[in-house]
């Protein structure tokens, strides 16, 4: 009986206590790479779209190297081709392991010479494992059973189980720090838009990574984007930035 | 003494108000069906909270105008709804993806009961003549990175529905973090219930005779006293 | 050396052994109802797209029930409301059994009755694991871990694992016999399109079942689709027919 | 008497027409990277034939004329394509759902080696002195309802590919179906490699001398005589 309940008032809806007012409106834009990039540590792990050329980060990699984060892994279907984009930050020295499908596309020399130097680990996934892991990743998925590599030189440190007769191994989710994306346009809630075989990694590394950063073409209007044709809706982007090549 | 007033209590549409103050400005936010989808008319005019249904939108907005509906635009309830600019479609899969990959901010769900330890029971009853049904339940009680739950404070006969431990079968372990009732804004901590905020007109010890756990009052506790409504 | 090898001459490109010519150029279009489910089996699993009636094959579920096929299983978030579709489909006699996630809508009382009755068995699914289960099947996964249900009455006949600390249960494929999916818009090579939240369970239901049939409003001609806005491409879908209600 | 005639078996465009021939229309077919590209110029006329793209691609068309190259339409080569009518696009994921959810009819890959019981080996040599790289070809091994095998039938230096067992690492287990060499066509069945058609002026008992499993010979056999390509 002796707990005060006299105060009387109507909460004015920014009282500490209730949420903050520090947020603004949403608004993931951000006006260049630098802002883009500015707080990716050392020894993240870095996923980055692209196939070949198509939906490649090339200026969010490039920009990386002056950033001062080092000792990078990168994921990514391929480990870069000529100087330019991963390969550009193979060179510079920032990336200590790549997590691929395949990195022996004719012109990824720069990641080769690194390879057999020893400077660069590797870990080569079958190209659908390497999707599916990051998807477990996104969606919330412990582990998945798939016959792909099983009783191959790739699965055979892996757990193995038979079901309905088939070989399988067990995956785990694979999940960034950081994803750098390449896209097409986008608004400032975040939701993206690609086009045509670049979307490829983009929507499964945009969910699969604790801070997801899109560079596109051009920023529209809230609105604008078709949401039947929004293929990553802004939940799982953060930042948006516009740099034409 | 305690002295039975008439209308202690808030009303719905107040406790709708009351979990609507404590969501952040962008935050993605998916609403149970029934009483918490009216948490979404409360949302402060100058914050922007995207609202998820687990059937495939992000960015639901408010019901349409009478002769507007569009029955392939409705919500978890299945009620007709409307799409915001900014708003997108996408697959039961993909949303799914979001809720269980822990992409939703904050869930609000009814209950039957939670537990001192965070438990929630809000999919079945011990009454088995009818068929169980979970929905979306346990996929939202273990992905969303918070789960509010919204509920009166006891059953119709009076019966606490905050308790030590779940009579019910369970949806989630230890997964709510706040409770707003009719009488008490309650979070789940490490030491159990604390009250943090109490409606007027009920004292603590009342609220912790309504309680079937231990309660705490917060140091800086409040009275809970929202708009008419 | 005794081998003839004297036989010089050009294949014609239909000659026996080579790829035989009764398949028509790609065609999905069926011409009515009874055309597209002449072929559903008894005993059939049965994938039922549609939340609420969103998307909801009413027109196919209720020509289902003149077709002889019964004893059927059927998979889908609810068990029909009223007394069309679904809830006509069970009224017939035509299901024993439901896999589904909330078969306790208002209006689903046709289900209701016939549960009690002990007629149809009823198993529930929580509802990201019905769609998940569903992908497993479409996508090649012999099973996931996942922590939705573990240590719940739901769980508690799983396969049950920690993973980093946190219990999971282990889901197997859910796949289906037939997919009858109502949607939008079509072409004859089976694109399909949707129209806002009606989506749903249409796409992960066309890739998991066996023979996926999919009733539209429109059939468009070949490229007139947005091929940025198809959203089950026609590897998944067999037949396609128009039936507007 | 082996008589060594110069030219004796197919171009690598005959081969890649003996192998479209065999395609049924229809058919979703994904083709490796490399000579099974080629086999997508030789499709019958009359025959529909939808190619994937492992990168997000179905219906995939033939590359565009000088000057309409679209960086962002390329094929799981990087090279430039276009897209018919008809095809669509989608997320690398999706398109792996294809591939491994056993929804591409036929795949056309090449190899290192082939054993008489299916097994492939067409991802990594011996020579451990490059990177490893596998690419889609075990999702590819153990998705695709059938695999094809187009390769030459020795290796340069005249050694056999077609193998009891093989001698480099496994891409996937008992997978192909049928092998296009540039000598002959041969089914891997229960019993081992049967060849169905072999080139004019390489008689059967030379075809096995240059195959390091026990061939059979087919009842109904045919001379692989293809057009001049």
């Amino acid at each position: 009986m002796s707990v005060n309940i006299t105060i009387f008032k109507i909460y004015p809806i920014d009282q500490p206590g209730l949420a903050s007012y520090s947020t603004p409106m949403i608004d993931k834009r951000v006006d260049n790479i630098a802002a883009a990039l500015g707080d990716i540590q050392s020894g993240a792990v870095i996923l980055s779209s692209g196939f070949g050329d198509a939906g490649a980060p090339v200026d969010l990699l490039e920009a990386l190297i002056n950033t001062g984060a080092e000792n990078l892994t990168i994921v990514s279907n391929n480990a870069g081709e000529g100087n330019y984009g991963l390969a550009a930050l193979i060179a510079a020295g920032k990336v200590s392991q790549i997590i691929c499908s395949y990195p022996i596309s004719a012109g990824s020399v720069v990641f080769q010479d690194r390879y057999q130097a020893g400077e660069v680990a590797l870990e080569v996934v079958p190209q659908g494992t390497l999707s599916e892991r990051m998807r477990a990743a996104g969606a919330g998925i412990g582990g998945f059973f798939t016959p792909t590599s099983a009783g191959t030189e790739l699965g055979k440190s892996k757990e193995n189980r038979e079901i309905n007769g088939v070989e399988h191994v067990l995956e785990y989710p694979l999940k960034g720090d950081v994803a750098l994306i390449r896209a097409t346009q986008a608004d400032r809630w975040g939701n993206i838009v690609y086009d045509k075989s670049a979307r490829n990694f983009g929507p499964v590394m945009a969910m699969a990574a604790t801070l997801t950063i899109v560079q596109v073409d051009e920023i529209v209007e809230l609105g604008e984007l078709d949401p039947e044709l929004i293929i990553t809706p802004g939940i799982f982007v953060d930042r948006v930035f516009v740099h034409n090549d | 003494m305690t002295a039975v007033l008439e209308k202690i209590g808030l009303t719905r549409p107040q406790v709708a108000w009351r979990i609507a103050q404590e969501i952040d400005d962008g935050s993605y936010v998916n609403l149970g069906i029934g009483s918490p989808e009216m948490v979404a008319n409360y949302v402060p005019a100058d914050r922007e909270i995207v609202f998820h249904s687990e059937n495939g939108i992000l960015g639901m907005g408010e019901a349409p105008a009478a002769g507007q509906e569009d029955g392939n635009l409705i919500n978890a309830g299945k009620k007709p709804v409307t799409l915001l600019p900014g708003g997108s479609y996408f697959s039961h899969t993909d949303s799914f993806v979001m809720i269980r990959g822990g992409h939703i901010d904050i869930c609000v769900l009814g209950a039957y009961q939670v537990a001192e330890n965070g438990d929630l029971a809000n999919w079945a009853t011990l009454d088995t003549s009818k068929p169980p049904g979970v929905g979306g339940a346990m996929d939202l009680a273990v992905g969303a990175k918070q789960i509010f739950v919204m509920m009166d404070h006891c059953t119709k006969t009076g019966k606490p529905k905050l308790m030590q431990n779940c009579t019910y079968p369970l949806t989630g372990f230890g997964v709510v973090r706040t409770v707003f009732t009719d009488l008490a804004v309650i979070d789940v901590t490490e030491g159990g219930f604390v009250a943090r905020e109490i409606t007027a007109g009920i004292s603590f010890e009342e609220l912790q005779e309504k309680t079937a756990a231990p309660l705490t009052l917060a140091e800086n506790w409040q009275t809970l006293t929202p708009p008419e409504l």
